[in-house]
């Protein structure tokens, strides 16, 4: 067992390296200068500094297949992408995060640390190719994500959120260790690159092995939020903070839905008929539970999270296209750029909802928008862009996700899913035009907060023009993203 | 060029509005765009080539590569006239917004811009998914319209048109991407492109209802039949006409409506000829309880703009059973039969918006006798009224005559229960327009408080276009349906074989 | 019956017991020593198992630091005798231990089921018993490297983080 | 015989039982329990089970890469104590109060 | 000048006259518009003559000029023209339309000199005109439709001219509706028509009908022409459709006599004539003409004897003699039906005229009950009406004589006739003069029973002259189509002129045989008499023994007042028809749109929303109901994994 740690390994965790010392430094300053907190702007700056180094390194070293550390991880498209997603995502939510009553101020520092530590975690997660590198990344994700939640400013929602998301995390990852425990045990191996030479004999006639998978999906199908594994997400949404419900939407639904594609594309791992079968039944449920779920919600945030269960239903349509298809790039491809999108709306929206928090236990409903259109037309404007996207109006982004998404479904014969996710998302239509309704249609004196919402508003600004332009040009964006996954 | 600036240059006129400093300048501004672009739109004239059914003024570039999805926008006669009806109406629908628009100004422009804009695309797109794009965006201006500038209840009409329509489309953007498929299975490479789509022979068994060509045939057709709307898709439309403020019904009615129906002739028609033909007799019999059932709502309505609303869905069963007996009268009539729905429902709905400005009420009992106190705008009324019962000489007729003829050709029972919608059309026409300004003057009228005062300068600059077309559609149509004579005339001698092809290419 | 049957449902039967009581006893603090119980018990059967340094890095970590923590905790909450140990709802409580039931069944029934293939006959090999601490430490420090190092950051992680939760005070808002 | 043999020969499917049988009680513990550190202490139990069939496994594989997964499943499964019970302090803190019940606000 | 040009002057001087006057609308002299309207008829005349005297100038094979102003609307095979016909028969048409209605424009001068609308009024008069001209000319069915709905909205105008009160603008909205009815019909029949000959112009159908052989009882002329009779009885008023003509008596007294008499009401008539080629091809068709014609003959003199308003009897006179009309053409008398259309052109609208200028000098009032005795403060109208009165009773030598006589002895004679069509329309015969006499008497003779207040004066020069002109033609008009058996013993053998003019247009019946002239006199002599029987009881009754007739109508109560109530057609109409379709309507509108389309849609919202409010009730917020349905889910899909 020849074993050395070489450059080649170094650099491609470079970006892992980079954003572990990113995240040390504000904490170092603090403590250097006697626990005293500089002043936040200076933080955010070298946390973003850190993440655009991270991305930068990974740019550059990552996205070509490579293995690192003796087959642990792998820096390929999927990588590549979800990584940059995430970690633009996570930058978005430390802006939120900088501005967001409930998280400024006092411990900054820390919530920036525990912040970039989530994203690492992240990036192992989206570049190990070991179950337990895997479990390790999202626990490191997870872990960071619950303290971030408990230290909120606010105390009783965010409390009650960050337990309940804690025990519930927990539970799952006992389903998903189990489920790795099943795999090790049928397979003797942990890492999927080996794991894929004795799947298919071994999930052809091993029902240990196909537990195991099946508690290994379990496991993701909590993280991702599909239904009936989505309870936690309405509760924990709408009680943490809101940039961390921003980052939770975006940032860890990305790199979950990476990991899970990692494990699903590989066809001869969920060679099992009846649990893609139960996959497609559970992507029908989920849709409909998000979407009817979301109509009588008036909490914005509690909408928005089940929303946000409503477009995990429409990826894992895609992802099981990926998984059966024969050429799983494309499918792949559309669901990473369906990530990308809804990252895109859902930080925005998130941002907005940010903006307008005036305390850090203010929560806001959809009935608090009246009049906003008025006092804010251009912030109005881009909510509702947000809005029309996150419904699949085109020409916006929203609506060029979906059909890739729905395209390759169809390609690979899942009409009737595609089907079933066009009809959700007339449903959708109804609570994704409900803000816009009271925002244009109802008098009102809804406002931002405050006027010092500089950073969030340009992130909301950009986001929608993202949104609307990027949809129209997605073609070359999707063909880059695709030959990356080859 | 000239079918993207067409296209687009609305799109700039929005931007512009939408930065321009000075509020007060928004509506001057406003109608002098929409008449550059009415300017712009007569240029096609110039060029079209009425004898032939090819495309004309293409421009189509590789738009996702992908896909085959390309950037593909093209005339023919079909939606030539469609799209000046788009261009005609706006200066007038601007004009007629003057008064009942009165906050907001920026905005309404801005929407009604985009709309245009919107309106315009879909006609001339011959990508499906460009047309998807279009097609969909125009929901979201006029859910604007409805939804800000409305009445009461605008908000549930505004909810009920956007979703009830994109109920309808969704499916078919599944029927499209499956046809993409089946390009890929015919070709190698996947396309979008309309005229791909036409080359396709997709499998039909009449009896098989499960079958590949009938089941994206009513995908298809559904989406189009609420926008129609057909019955009983058609309750969308008496609320959000009511609701919408008069521009916003002007536009839903005088275009809107018809890129349901265009739809028709540009997608189901010619993709899917074996459907179309074997499960025409749907459409034909939903299309005369259409016209019936139309009528005798009508007749009841209370208010005003609900009535003419449901004359709507009247005219529209007209259309819809001339395009699917697919035969010369029944289509020309039918495409006759949309330009003269956009002129005199318009002119109703702008009309009623003038007289509502005036009274803020649209109930019929609260009028009468207005003839004697409105006399010129009477007049106006009156001949709207004409052509929208389809008095000959007036476009009405050339429309009705020529769909009748056409459905008693294809199926003289149908055609018989449709002429009773001529008597019932004038039925309620009549009826309403005596109750409104015929008899004593009503409690509104007789108002001394609030003596109505008639026309004005700007509202007769609005009609006149109005009724100058009426008289010259229903007095020379021959040169209006000589633009699109070879195209239907295509159509229908090739519906099963249709490959439209470029002009100037081979 | 040989030692190692004996030994084995004696373990099995004293980590399912203290498994048991863990769930039901109602009072906390009992319940966490029915769980170091439980712990020790699962040590031994490592040891069973031949997994000698794990056995003791289980009696070390949970069996002493994790139980430690838990029982300083229930210490200062200071809880008062608690009446009733589940939470109510009869019907709910019923399907949950259904859920639980047919969890357990379905998973030993897979158990069961695939002993048939190569996994049951595998017996334990003479061969692999050479010195599995010093195999593991290799391992660990060449396969898992990584991963080990990563587990050195997700401690550092929680560390600061949990005394950051601690030291959390709410209602800053107007302060920066 | 067979019966004596289940009995007296001890297999890998003794421990994965045994394993299955403890997660399972841990199971029923998070499910049932409504104090929350008993809840904790549950996924505790969870989580021993789930070492039980890793070492198991390794043992019956003659794979090491069993223990080297306990050892990192241990760490972690501390840590994670360490996060949840100082959730469970600050809840604490805050309502005075550690049954489950009370933690309903958030629903619908 | 040529044909064009000429055509161009009769066509737009109406139009022209109508745009004057409709653009200068505001001003209120009567004498200015009703010049500018009236010149412009007369203009029309005049070109009318001219086009008679170059007819008379050709070859009777070839009388005929087709103007054609070129396509209006051409789709594949269908092609329709802007192309007028002047033939024998329609430059006869346009005589009288612009003759007699420039005597009415003028007499309207007069009539409506107080209105102040009047300028309105003289342009849809004018617009009348137009269309009835294009109705006439038009050398296609299309083209003749386009007159044929013009001319009903030109009536639908001048009926609810007076539209302040509502009477008049729903009898209106009632004529429009109701010839509406008639003109879904006639569209069928045109439909029909195009869909088996290919073609809509009158003269290529007219041509090519009679070649086709109707193989069945229903065959494709049968059903066209029925279709066409169907439009034909709502424009010319004949049962069914008749309702509107009476209440469409609420226009002015002018336009009655116009429209509602001489000139729009017989367009169904005409049409027949037109196209009589066609109709002979349909035997059943001119069947169903016959009986419905002779039919209304009665149906409507029967009204006409008990109504009391002056111009409610005129109208369901006119009614009735329009069945006579049609009673002609039923059993193949073209030129007798044509004959019969002018002479009752001249003689109604002299009495409608008459009744304006009684109405005129009792301001406004129109019941006979309130009139008698007006002889003598209304002499020359007096002398002009009895000069009608007389036509229409059809004493011998008056024009109404000759063209009635002839229907009757057609309807006897004619292989498409039969006695008992004879029989009804001596009947009805003798019922004209009865309530004929009866108008007379309670009119113009007798006691006076004018209120005190009321001074009746004989009308102005203006008004008069057109009553002379037209009694005049009343009396003369019938020298045009002497019968062959008259001709016989008169001086000079004068020759029937108007058959020897139609000639080339009117297909002879098919099997008619030589007349019986025995047979011809005694008929003649029996209607003629019982017309006199009945006209001197009336005399009689309503003179001397008004109180005979009260207790004969106390007697017969019942009968009377049915009679008098028309029947109760509207009351069936409205009852059986409009109110349960009104009410259907709005049970339609409440039950399918409102409570079930939109309750489906709501259903479908609720049923999502119902959705949603179970997800959320499983969201109960305790964190061990997430944990349970974690634990279910995985163990449904274990299950479903493990069952596979």
């Amino acid at each position: 067992m020849n074993f050395t740690v070489d450059m080649g390994d170094l650099l491609l965790t470079s970006p892992l390296i980079a954003l572990f010392i990113a995240s040390l430094i504000p904490l170092t300053i603090k403590v250097l200068k006697g626990n005293i907190e500089q002043k936040p702007i200076a933080t955010l700056t070298q946390a973003l500094l850190g993440i655009i180094a991270a991305a930068g390194l990974l740019v550059s070293f990552g996205g070509e297949g490579n293995t690192a550390f003796n087959s642990v991880l792998v820096f390929d498209g999927i990588t590549l992408w979800t990584g940059l997603i995430a970690l633009a995502a996570g930058a978005g939510a430390l802006i939120l995060m900088f501005e967001n009553p409930a998280t400024r101020g006092t411990q900054f520092s820390e919530l920036i640390f525990l912040t970039l530590s989530s994203i690492l975690g992240m990036l192992i997660l989206i570049s190990a190719l070991d179950l337990l590198m895997i479990f390790i990344g999202l626990e490191m994700m997870s872990l960071s994500l619950y303290l971030m939640i408990g230290m909120s400013h606010e105390q009783r929602l965010s409390k009650e959120s960050a337990f309940k998301y804690f025990v519930l995390g927990s539970f799952a990852s006992a389903i998903f260790l189990f489920g790795i425990s099943f795999i090790f045990g049928s397979s003797g191996q942990t890492n999927i690159l080996q794991l894929l030479e004795s799947t298919v004999q071994l999930a052809q006639g091993n029902q240990l092995f196909l537990f195991g998978i099946v508690l290994v999906t379990v496991g993701f199908c909590f993280k991702v939020s599909i239904a009936p594994f989505h309870a936690w997400t309405p509760d924990v949404y709408q009680g943490a903070p809101t940039p961390h419900t921003a980052f939770m939407a975006t940032a860890v639904k990305v790199v979950s839905f990476a990991a899970f594609l990692r494990i699903i594309a590989m066809k001869p791992l969920v060679g099992s008929e009846s649990l893609f079968d139960i996959l497609q039944w559970l992507a029908v449920i989920t849709m409909l539970v998000g979407n009817t779920a979301a109509i009588l919600q008036n909490n914005l945030k509690r909408m928005l999270a089940y929303s946000s269960i409503a477009h995990s239903g429409y990826l894992l349509v895609g992802l099981l296209a990926a998984g059966i298809s024969n050429n799983g790039s494309f499918a792949a491809s559309g669901v990473i750029f369906y990530l990308f999108a809804y990252s895109l709306m859902t930080i925005g929206s998130f941002a907005l909802v940010s903006m307008m928090e005036k305390t850090e236990d203010h929560s806001l409903d959809v009935d608090d928008l009246a009049g906003f259109a008025k006092r804010r037309p251009a912030l109005a404007l881009c909510f509702s862009i947000f809005m029309l996207s996150l419904a699949g109006m085109p020409p916006s982004i929203g609506f060029f996700s979906k059909f890739y998404l729905f395209n390759a479904a169809i390609g690979e014969g899942l009409i009737w899913l595609a089907v079933w996710g066009v009809l959700n998302s007339v449903i959708s239509v109804y609570y994704y035009l409900r803000p816009i309704v009271v925002m244009y249609m109802r008098e009102g004196d809804a406002d931002v907060s405050h006027a010092g919402h500089f950073a969030t508003a340009i992130t909301i600004i950009v986001t929608a023009a993202l949104t609307l332009l990027l949809g129209v040009v997605s073609g070359p964006l999707l063909a880059l993203v695709e030959a990356s996954l080859v | 060029m000239i079918l993207s600036t067409l296209v687009f240059l609305p799109v700039l006129f929005a931007l512009i509005l939408a930065l321009w400093p000075q509020k007060n300048m928004i509506r001057p501004m406003a109608l002098v765009f929409s008449l550059i672009h009415f300017a712009v739109g007569l240029i096609v004239f110039q060029d079209f080539d009425t004898s032939t059914a090819q495309l004309q003024f293409v421009e189509k570039h590789m738009w996702i590569e992908k896909f085959g999805i390309q950037y593909f926008l093209a005339m023919d006669g079909i939606s030539f006239w469609l799209v000046q009806l788009t261009t005609f109406l706006a200066p007038l629908i601007i004009l007629a917004s003057w008064n009942s628009i009165s906050e907001k100004v920026r905005g309404f422009h801005i929407c009604f811009f985009i709309l245009q804009s919107a309106m315009l695309g879909s006609f001339l797109a011959f990508d499906a998914i460009l047309f998807y794009v279009f097609w969909e965006l125009s929901l979201i201006p006029m859910y604007f319209i409805v939804g800000i500038w409305g009445g009461s209840r605008r908000i549930y009409a505004t909810l009920k048109f956007f979703i009830y329509t994109m109920a309808g489309s969704v499916l078919m953007l599944v029927a499209i991407i499956y046809m993409m498929y089946l390009t890929q299975q015919a070709f190698g490479q996947m396309s979008s492109n309309l005229l791909d789509f036409y080359k396709l022979s997709i499998p039909f068994i009449g009896s098989d209802f499960f079958s590949m060509q009938t089941l994206l045939f009513f995908a298809f057709a559904l989406a189009f039949a609420i926008k129609v709307p057909l019955f009983p898709l058609h309750t969308w439309l008496p609320d959000a006409h009511v609701e919408a403020p008069t521009p916003g019904s002007v536009v839903l009615a005088g275009v809107m409506l018809k890129m349901g129906t265009f739809c028709y002739m540009r997608w189901v028609l010619p993709l899917f000829p074996e459907a179309s033909e074997y499960w025409a007799w749907i459409f034909i019999m939903l299309g005369v309880i259409g016209i019936i059932y139309g009528a005798l709502v009508a007749m009841v309505q209370p208010d005003i703009k609900k009535l003419v609303a449901y004359s709507s869905v009247s005219h529209m069963g007209y259309i819809i059973i001339g395009l699917f007996v697919m035969n010369h009268q029944g289509l020309q009539g039918g495409l006759y039969q949309m330009l003269n729905h956009g002129i005199s429902t318009g002119a109703l709905f702008i009309l009623i918006g003038m007289i509502y400005e005036r009274t803020h009420s649209r109930e019929i009992s609260q009028y009468g006798g207005l003839a004697s106190v409105l006399p010129n705008f009477t007049i106006f009324f009156f001949i709207i009224t004409l052509s929208s019962i389809a008095v000959p000489l007036t476009n009405g007729f050339v429309g009705e005559f020529l769909i009748l003829l056409g459905v008693y050709k294809a199926s003289p029972w149908a055609a018989g229960f449709a002429v009773t919608g001529v008597v019932l059309g004038a039925a309620y026409m009549l009826w309403m327009f005596k109750r409104v300004f015929y008899g004593e003057k009503g409690p509104l009228v007789a108002d001394e408080k609030h003596p109505l005062i008639d026309l004005n300068v700007r509202e007769f600059v609005i009609l006149v276009p109005f009724v100058i077309m009426v008289f010259v559609m229903g007095i020379f149509p021959n040169h209006f349906l000589k633009y699109s004579e070879a195209s239907i005339d295509y159509l229908v001698k090739n519906k099963s074989s249709y490959q439209l092809t470029i002009k100037g290419e081979q | 019956m040989t030692a190692d049957a004996f030994l084995f449902w004696f373990l099995a039967l004293s980590t399912v017991a203290g498994g048991v009581m863990v769930v039901s006893l109602t009072n906390p603090i009992y319940a966490a020593l029915s769980l170091a119980f439980t712990m020790v018990s699962v040590a031994a059967v490592f040891v069973t198992l031949e997994a000698f340094f794990v056995a003791g890095v289980q009696l070390i970590v949970y069996a002493g630091a994790v139980m430690v923590l838990f029982v300083m905790v229930l210490m200062l909450f200071d809880l008062k005798h608690e009446v009733e140990s589940f939470a109510r709802g009869k019907v709910t409580g019923a399907i949950k231990l259904l859920a639980a039931g047919l969890l357990a069944g379905l998973l030993i029934g897979a158990i069961l089921y695939s002993s048939s293939g190569e996994l049951g006959s595998s017996a334990p090999q003479a061969a692999a018993q050479i010195d599995s601490t010093k195999t593991l430490g290799y391992r660990l420090f060449t396969q898992h490297i990584f991963a080990f190092e990563a587990l050195g950051v997700l401690l550092l992680v929680i560390a600061v983080g949990v005394v950051a939760l601690s030291r959390s005070k709410g209602g800053t808002h107007g302060k920066h | 015989m067979v019966n004596t043999n289940v009995f007296l020969e001890i297999g890998l499917n003794h421990y994965l039982v045994l394993s299955t049988v403890l997660f399972c009680l841990g199971m029923i513990g998070v499910l049932l329990r409504k104090n929350a550190i008993v809840m904790l202490m549950s996924i505790e139990l969870m989580l021993n089970a789930v070492n039980i069939s890793f070492i198991a496994f390794g043992k019956y594989n003659s794979n090491i890469d069993g223990q080297i997964m306990v050892f990192f499943v241990m760490t972690i499964a501390a840590a994670e104590a360490a996060v949840g019970l100082a959730l469970a302090v600050s809840i604490f803190k805050r309502f005075k109060e550690v049954n489950i019940r009370f933690f309903e606000h958030l629903k619908g | 000048m040529s044909q064009t040009a000429l055509m161009s002057i009769l066509l737009a001087s109406p139009l022209i006259g109508f745009l004057i006057n409709g653009f200068r609308r505001k001003h209120h002299s009567a004498n200015v518009s009703g010049i500018i309207a009236s010149v412009a008829v007369f203009i029309s005349f005049v070109a009318a003559v001219l086009f008679w005297l170059e007819l008379q100038g050709m070859a009777p094979e070839s009388r005929s000029i087709l103007v054609n102003y070129g396509s209006w609307m051409n789709v594949e095979s269908l092609s329709i023209n802007f192309g007028f016909l002047v033939d024998p028969l329609s430059s006869l048409m346009i005589l009288i339309i612009t003759g007699v209605g420039f005597l009415i424009h003028v007499f309207s001068i007069g009539y409506m000199h107080h209105d102040k609308n009047v300028a309105k009024y003289f342009a849809y008069l004018n617009f009348f005109i137009f269309n009835m001209l294009i109705l006439v000319l038009g050398d296609s069915l299309v083209t003749l439709f386009v007159g044929w709905e013009g001319v009903g909205l030109a009536s639908y105008l001048l009926i609810g001219f007076w539209f302040t009160d509502k009477e008049k603008a729903s009898a209106g909205m009632k004529a429009f509706i109701t010839n509406r009815i008639g003109d879904a019909a006639f569209l069928i029949g045109m439909f029909i028509f195009f869909v088996s000959f290919g073609t809509l112009n009158i003269q290529e159908l007219n041509a090519l009908a009679p070649t086709v052989a109707e193989s069945t009882w229903l065959g494709v002329a049968t059903l066209g022409t029925l279709f066409l009779f169907i439009g034909a009885t709502g424009k010319s008023a004949q049962i069914p459709l008749y309702v509107w003509l009476p209440d469409a008596m609420a226009g002015p007294t002018p336009v009655s006599a116009l429209i509602h008499a001489a000139t729009m009401v017989t367009a169904g008539v005409y049409l027949i004539i037109r196209m009589n080629p066609v109709f002979l091809a349909a035997p059943n068709t001119m069947m169903v003409i016959a009986i419905i014609g002779v039919l209304t003959v009665v149906l409507a003199a029967s009204i006409g004897i008990t109504q009391n308003d002056i111009k409610k009897v005129l109208a369901y006179s006119t009614v009735s003699q329009l069945g006579y009309m049609f009673l002609a053409c039923g059993v193949g008398a073209f030129t007798a039906a044509f004959f019969h259309l002018m002479t009752h052109a001249f003689f109604k609208a002299l009495m409608f005229l008459g009744s304006g200028s009684v109405i005129h000098a009792m301001h406004e009032e129109q019941d006979i009950r309130k009139m008698g005795g007006l002889k003598k403060y209304l002499p020359w109208t007096h002398l002009t009406f009895m000069m009608g009165w007389l036509a229409i009773l059809g004493t011998p030598g008056f024009s109404g004589f000759f063209s009635k006589d002839e229907i009757l002895w057609m309807s006897w004679h004619s292989p498409l006739g039969h006695w008992s069509l004879w029989a009804l329309g001596a009947l009805g015969a003798t019922m004209t003069a009865f309530y004929m006499t009866r108008l007379m008497a309670l009119t113009f003779w007798g006691k006076s029973r004018v209120p005190k207040e009321i001074h009746p004066h004989e009308s102005s020069p203006i008004m008069l002259f057109p009553l002379v002109v037209l009694a005049i033609l009343s009396v003369v008009g019938g020298y045009v189509g002497i019968p062959h058996v008259i001709g016989a013993i008169l001086p000079g053998h004068p020759e029937n002129i108007l058959a020897g003019w139609l000639g080339n247009i009117v297909k002879p019946i098919p099997g008619i045989t030589e007349a019986d002239a025995a047979m011809e006199w005694t008929l003649m002599g029996v209607s003629v008499g019982l017309a006199t029987i009945s006209a001197f009881i009336a005399y009689t009754l309503y003179v001397n023994k008004q109180e005979a007739v009260q207790s004969f109508t106390n007697k017969i109560k019942p009968v009377y007042e049915l009679v008098y109530k028309k029947y109760l057609v509207d009351e069936l109409y409205f009852g059986y028809i409009i109110n349960p379709l009104v009410r259907l309507s709005e049970n339609i509108w409440a039950y399918i749109d409102v409570r079930f389309i939109d309750r489906c849609t709501y259903w479908a919202g609720d049923l999502m929303k119902g959705g949603g409010s179970f997800v959320r009730s499983l969201q109960n917020g305790n964190l061990q109901s997430y944990a349970m349905y974690i634990g279910l889910g995985l163990v449904l899909t274990l299950t479903f994994v493990m069952m596979r």
